[in-house]
């Protein structure tokens, strides 16, 4: 029943929210003091882009029991294909006014587009290439990963490697995506100018709404029978084998919906931010998006949005007022919320669930209960 | 075999690094039958249920189930969905759902995600639970999550998550342990009716509770079988007194 | 002495040990006996810490052990011999006899010659890795291991399990001379009867976690423990 | 290797420059003063004097040096008006000596004097002379590096001077690179039987080295018996430089390896023994780094007599300070989080990224720069390959640290009861080992490894804040690659990823060598899932 009302709260504070600012910043004149200004309006796009990407960790690591340090990586990958689209939309406006080739290209004395950017020029084939390819990747790698029943820390490390690679990757000139400078300088996306404000607040609502549906779907997910055997599997996965579930299949699943999620974050973001590149990748980028889950409170959904606006608020203000701090912040917060809030902000107000601790408490004793049957 | 039989474990040796956990052990049971394994500390009895439902594989033997299904094939879904079912030495229940989940997880049904997430609760199942948490006595009980539950409810829940599986054989270990006396005898009660259908083999300590099953018993010691008989047979036998006793 | 008062375990919800009482005096041999899963093993988890009690009180020489983790209890004088040796298997032998260094002033980190008396096989394999020796020599290096903490009370837990008789004999005489030196305290927990009744100066029978009968080794009815012990 | 190539080049064309002028030189030997070249220079003619001078340095005169150093640095006097016999004074410190013999005179009165002035041809006979004076210099080396220049340059027209200085040349080596020199020359000039020049292919053969094979390669239209010879002789050439380029591999695989072996030793205790997945290993090994530059600053601000040795300083300071921090980790951070090795691994992430940003307060963003002694600069060559002296070390300390960690655990107290509680933690509680004092000693220890691995890196890598993260998945990787808990283990993957990594390197570059690792990895971890990863106790998975 709270668990209701919460959600339907969120999802209030996320649709209202978004409509308020934008009606703020295009509506009220900007003399007056209650105009919302662009960079707001751009920031709260960030944020929301953000807040997806913690909805699809906290669907992984809240209900699975997968901690991901790689879903940057599908972020990333949605971002660029979208940054693709945006580069050939640029068309002849760019430096070297080449009608095909995006500048990089130029720069780097290549002479025609690689098959790969093919298609680009198009939104529909933009889009479907967001979803596509991470997709692709999260089932292959989760295939792998699941059916050679890879778990735990083993996981995530690998998850670390695999976005690791990929930025070393995306750092090379010859792959033909920007090399370490990445795609920027993009002029509007469906003809709508970037830099114009109205098309700020459209990218800002879109996303906002974007994110709602998000949160519904994985919502409806977790609450299917679907969702029951997943968090069956979290808790006691060798049971479920037990009854004759095959946990492989069912992570693998929630794993690529999640990775498709992230991926259509990422997307929105490259528009809003006006950027992206291979840094996008960086390990550090994966392991923030999961502390925000871990802030907000991982399975519960909304903690995660939660989390990611409040971390991402806190981060704008620290590094404007005083740098330095923020990697001290960031860094205690690691600590603080895995000794003291193990779950989370949303933790303290509800009592759902045990905390890990005496989660860990009863395994222990089961454990030695094992010992001491023998 | 002149009859059919249920479950045939026909010289099954499994060994961890030099040890022989099972020796050589054979065993047969007939359908319907309830039959309790006992036996001294490392005799081999969990080890015995870890190779039936595919969670170790033997070095050497075969494990044939109902008319020719050799199980040392199979992993340990495929072996679930054949129709026998395991209850853990601790109750492993899934504390955070409710205990009307855990069993609607159980229920024999499509186990793949292409199923699970569109599956609606339908009215036949909605039955079958009723029933089953009427059969472990958690009624009140059903929309608490597992968590809460007692030690001995906890028990039931998993009893009743294996009959909801509606498997042909259980697999049961130590559900006596650590109940209180009134427990334990209610739990005795539970596995006479859960027999009067299907075949039950049960792993326990407690010769009060064994007594109380009252049903065939297989003394297992170093790996294979030591004695079979009626409990009165098997405590006359000096072999079992010798390993219980002395040795 | 070691004094044992209305102890409560639990692993989880399940009760282990329901309101247990147990005294063993210095220079005798105590004797736990009972079947297997009945919650001798239990008690001893209890005595040392391993495991935490819900309530009751254990002592030691009128010292409150309840609070202390198992290191300082070894500290303050216990040992124990643990049900399947637990020896250090990838450590030598020496090594597993030298573990016990670790809690003594360094004066005493020598091996006492009391252990080769006891066990001469040892002295030959020293510089074998403990996880290489046949059951019988790993119990006897266990009892050895204890012994070279010095303690004034050793806990045995099943010394005979799956050990040929030979070996239970000499083991047998080692707890006999040991209780003879009239220094320690000396708790033995086992199923085998005969090997217990000739060693106990008291008894303890437990079934589903309770003592139910207890005694001098005078007044101790056969007929009834055995009744507890056998199927 | 850069600055290499470029001095080779400079060498070529001040050489081609002196050729040239030489063979300018030689027809007009004796146009003045019977050919005596210190008559030359005193005359007032710059052509003249510059002959003169090119003369002299050709001439094998022992006081040739002497006369030019000396017109360089105009102390070189002349008699003002001329005289038969052309004195010549250099004026040193006390007085003047004669310009001949070098024996003292009493100074003549000033009014006689000039002092020779020179113009820019005269310069450039100077420059050339001094190359050339090297051929006939004292000191061996100095031959030989003029031979050398000369063997490279590969001109036609050196060869009358080679061949001279072949013939007074005692020195084996020198006479040998001298050899190779001229064949270089006759190769490339166009006279030559077939049977010398056949034999000039076979003496360029046994050098074996590129320039040899280049200079070879360019040799066209010779007579079928010279281009056979020639064919040969680059085929042999080929297969040794393919030989000395493998060994080369080799030995940077290795070194590399013993950088990843001493980034992943600490990590082999913490992550392989205890279990626990330290994300702020890599800054342990920083700590080490940034421990070493404030030891060298102490070193130079109090004794800086020991200059030499702040390193060796650095390596206990080292230890000691990340052993410290890690043994104020595990008490305050990582014991609370046994046997969860998720949260673990956030915990450890925001730590590191704290003492990142701590170590940037205090020392500032920037590299720090960590001198190396001089015992440690420098480099060997060995046949074909150039061994960098501080890459040796490396290796070498690697390989102590290695043995100094199996020796710790192998004997003594606290190896044994780290061992001891790995192996089964509850009875080593039961004998009294103070088991959470050992968990942060254990811990401490593998973070002190990590602190003496800093030291070494910061003799090769930058002394940054980031410097930890560099090493952070590589550790991982061969730890896990070498099989968890098992210093042999760790040791064997050091080493095979640094060689698999340097293999694939020139094919593919550094960062495809990287990525591959990598799906390496990734493979590997998942053909042999948990199997590689027998986590004792408390490290279970999560």
């Amino acid at each position: 029943m709270r668990l209701d009302r919460a959600n339907i709260a969120t999802l209030s504070c996320v649709l209202g929210g978004a409509a308020v600012l934008a009606a703020m910043n295009l509506l009220i004149p900007a003399v007056s003091p209650l105009h919302v200004p662009d960079f707001v309006i751009a920031i709260a796009g960030k944020y929301l882009c953000y807040a997806i990407l913690a909805l699809a960790i906290d669907l992984v690591w809240g209900y699975a029991g997968i901690l991901t340090l790689g879903h940057a990586a599908f972020f990333a990958l949605g971002g660029y294909a979208m940054g693709m689209y945006l580069m050939r939309e640029i068309g002849a406006r760019g430096v070297y006014a080449n009608p095909t080739l995006p500048d990089f290209m130029v720069f780097i004395g290549w002479t025609h587009l690689p098959w790969y950017w093919y298609g680009f020029s198009h939104f529909w084939f933009a889009l479907a290439m967001v979803v596509v390819v991470p997709g692709t990747l999260a089932f292959v790698f989760g295939w792998f990963a699941f059916r050679s029943r890879v778990s735990g820390v083993y996981l995530s490390i690998i998850t670390q490697a695999l976005t690791y690679a990929l930025m070393l990757a995306f750092f090379r000139n010859d792959m033909g995506f920007g090399g370490n400078n990445g795609m920027t300088d993009f002029k509007d996306v469906l003809g709508f100018p970037l830099n114009r404000e109205s098309t700020e607040t459209g990218l800002m609502l879109v996303t906002a709404t974007v994110l709602s549906l998000s949160f519904l779907l994985a919502r409806a997910m977790i609450h299917s029978r679907f969702g029951k055997v997943l968090i069956a599997v979290r808790d006691a996965e060798p049971r479920t084998r037990f009854l004759g579930y095959r946990p492989e299949s069912y992570k693998l699943v929630v794993w690529t919906v999640s990775a498709i999620i992230a991926a259509i974050g990422g997307a929105l973001y490259v528009p809003q931010v006006g950027i992206i590149n291979p840094s996008e990748f960086a390990p550090g980028n994966s392991i923030e998006a999961v502390i925000w889950v871990a802030v907000g409170g991982r399975g519960t959904l909304y903690g995660a949005i939660l989390g990611a606006m409040l971390v991402n608020l806190g981060k704008t203000w620290l590094t404007s007022a005083l740098p330095e701090i923020w990697l001290f912040a960031i860094g205690g917060l690691f600590i603080v919320v895995t000794l003291f809030l193990p779950r989370g902000i949303t933790g303290l107000f509800t009592t759902r669930q045990p905390p890990k601790g005496s989660k860990q408490a009863s395994a222990a004793t089961e454990a030695s209960m094992r010992e001491a049957a023998r | 075999m002149s009859e059919p039989t249920l479950l045939y474990l026909d010289g099954v040796t499994v060994s961890f690094d030099g040890f022989k956990a099972l020796n050589e052990l054979s065993m047969v049971l007939e359908p319907g039958e309830m039959r309790a394994v006992i036996g001294p500390n490392g005799a081999g009895k969990t080890t015995m249920m870890d190779v039936i439902t595919g969670k170790t594989r033997p070095d050497q033997g075969r494990i044939v189930f109902g008319a020719d299904i050799d199980l040392t094939k199979l992993d340990e879904p495929a072996i679930a969905r054949l129709g026998i079912g395991r209850k853990f030495q601790q109750p492993t229940v899934f504390e955070t759902l409710t205990v009307r989940d855990n069993l609607l997880l159980a229920l024999a049904g499509d186990r793949s995600p292409r199923f699970t997430l569109w599956a609606r609760e339908s009215a036949d199942e909605h039955a079958q639970l009723d029933r089953l948490l009427a059969t472990i006595r958690l009624v009140q009980e059903r929309d608490r999550r597992a968590a809460e539950l007692s030690h001995g409810q906890k028990q039931w829940l998993e009893i009743g998550m294996l009959l909801a599986q509606d498997p042909k054989l259980l697999l049961i270990d130590e559900p006596a342990a650590g109940m209180t006396d009134a427990e334990t005898a209610e739990t005795a009660e539970l596995l006479r009716e859960i027999n009067r259908t299907r075949s039950v083999v049960v792993i326990d300590h407690d010769m009060a509770f064994v007594r109380a099953l009252g049903v065939k018993i297989t003394v297992l010691d170093e790996g294979c079988v030591l004695a079979e008989g009626s409990i009165d047979a098997i405590q006359d036998n000096p072999h079992v007194i010798e390993v219980y006793l002395g040795r | 002495m070691l004094s044992i008062e209305d102890v409560d375990l639990y692993y989880g919800a399940s009760h282990a040990l329901r309101g247990v009482s147990v005294t063993a005096r210095i220079g005798e041999v105590t004797c736990i006996l009972g079947r297997n899963g009945v919650g001798k093993t239990s008690l001893l988890r209890a005595i040392f810490g391993l495991q935490p009690i819900r309530s009751g009180h254990i002592r030691w020489e009128n010292r409150e052990l309840d609070r202390l983790p198992p290191y300082q209890r070894a500290r303050a004088g216990l040992a124990m011999v643990p049900q399947g040796r637990e020896i250090f298997p990838r450590l030598s032998v020496r090594e597993n006899l030298e573990t016990g260094f670790a809690m003594l002033p360094r004066p005493l980190r020598r091996l006492p010659d009391e252990i080769f008396e006891l066990f001469p096989v040892l002295r030959g394999m020293l510089g074998r890795r403990g996880g290489d020796l046949s059951g019988g020599q790993q119990q006897q290096l266990a009892i050895a291991r204890a012994l070279v903490t010095r303690p004034r009370l050793l806990i045995l837990d099943e010394p005979t399990e799956g050990i040929q008789p030979s070996i239970i004999k000499e083991i047998g005489r080692v707890i006999e001379r040991l209780a003879a030196r009239g220094d320690m305290a000396i708790l033995l927990v086992e199923q085998y009867f005969e090997f217990a009744r000739d060693l106990a100066a008291s008894y303890f029978v437990m079934e589903r976690g309770e003592i139910v009968l207890s005694g001098r080794r005078g007044d101790m009815d056969e007929t009834a423990v055995r009744a507890h012990l056998t199927v | 290797m850069l600055w290499r190539g470029v001095c080779v080049c400079r060498r070529r064309l001040w050489f081609s420059m002196l050729i040239a002028a030489l063979s300018a030189a030689v027809p007009t030997a004796p146009a003045h003063a019977g050919g005596d070249p210190f008559a030359q220079i005193a005359a007032t003619n710059f052509d003249i004097v510059a002959q003169g001078v090119q003369a002299l340095a050709t001439s094998g005169n022992p006081r040739a040096a002497a006369v030019i150093d000396a017109l360089r640095d105009g102390k070189l006097y002349a008699w003002k008006w001329p005289r038969p016999d052309a004195p010549l004074y250099i004026r040193s410190a006390t007085g003047f000596v004669d310009a001949r013999s070098g024996a003292p005179v009493e100074a003549p009165a000033a009014i006689n004097l000039r002092r020779v002035i020179v113009n820019d041809s005269v310069r450039a006979a100077i420059a050339t002379a001094e190359g050339a004076l090297g051929l006939f210099a004292k000191d061996p080396a100095a031959r030989r590096t003029a031979a050398e220049a000369l063997y490279q340059s590969a001109d036609p027209g050196a060869l009358s001077l080679i061949e001279r200085a072949l013939t007074n040349e005692k020195n084996a080596g020198v006479a040998q690179v001298l050899r190779e020199a001229a064949a270089a020359a006759l190769l490339k000039s166009d006279n030559g039987s077939g049977s010398t020049r056949i034999a000039a292919v076979d003496e360029l053969a046994t050098r074996s080295d590129l320039s040899a094979r280049n200079l070879l390669a360019s040799l066209h239209s010779e007579p079928p018996p010279v281009a056979a010879a020639i064919a040969g002789a680059i085929h042999d050439i080929d297969r040794r430089l393919k030989l000395w380029s493998l060994v080369e591999n080799l030995y940077y695989g290795v070194s590399l390896g013993a950088v990843l072996l001493l980034a992943a030793s600490g990590l082999a205790i913490t992550f392989g023994v205890m279990g626990v997945i330290n994300m702020a290993h890599g800054e342990m090994i920083m700590t080490g780094a940034y421990t070493t530059f404030v030891v060298q600053q102490l070193v130079a601000a109090t004794m800086p007599g020991l200059n030499e040795f702040g390193l060796l300083i650095a390596v206990p300071a080292a230890f000691v300070v990340a052993a410290g921090l890690g043994i104020v980790i595990e008490r305050c951070l990582i014991r609370f989080l046994y046997g969860r090795p998720l949260e673990t691994l956030l915990a450890t992430w925001g730590l590191s990224l704290v003492l990142q940003q701590a170590v940037r307060s205090i020392f500032g963003a920037t590299n720090q720069d960590v001198t190396s002694p001089a015992w440690m600069s420098g480099s060997l060559d060995v046949g074909g390959l150039v061994l960098t002296v501080n890459r040796l070390w490396i290796i070498l300390f690697a390989l102590l640290v290695l043995g100094g960690l199996m020796a710790t655990l192998r004997w003594g107290g606290l190896g044994r009861s780290i061992r001891a509680v790995m192996q089964n933690r509850r009875m080593a509680a039961v004998m009294g080992i103070r088991t959470p004092w050992i968990d942060a000693l254990t811990f401490g220890l593998g973070s002190g490894i990590a602190g003496m691995a800093g030291v070494a890196l910061s003799q090769i890598d930058n002394v940054s804040p980031n410097l930890g993260q560099n090493y952070i998945v590589d550790s991982f990787i061969v730890v896990v690659v070498g099989g968890v808990g098992n210093l042999w283990g760790t040791l064997f993957g050091a080493v095979l990823l640094g060689i698999v990594d340097k293999f694939v390197e020139p094919f593919e570059g550094a960062v495809l060598a990287k990525i591959i690792v990598l799906v390496f990895l990734i493979l590997f971890i998942q053909r042999r899932p948990q199997g590689l990863f027998p986590l004792k106790g408390r490290a279970a998975e999560a």
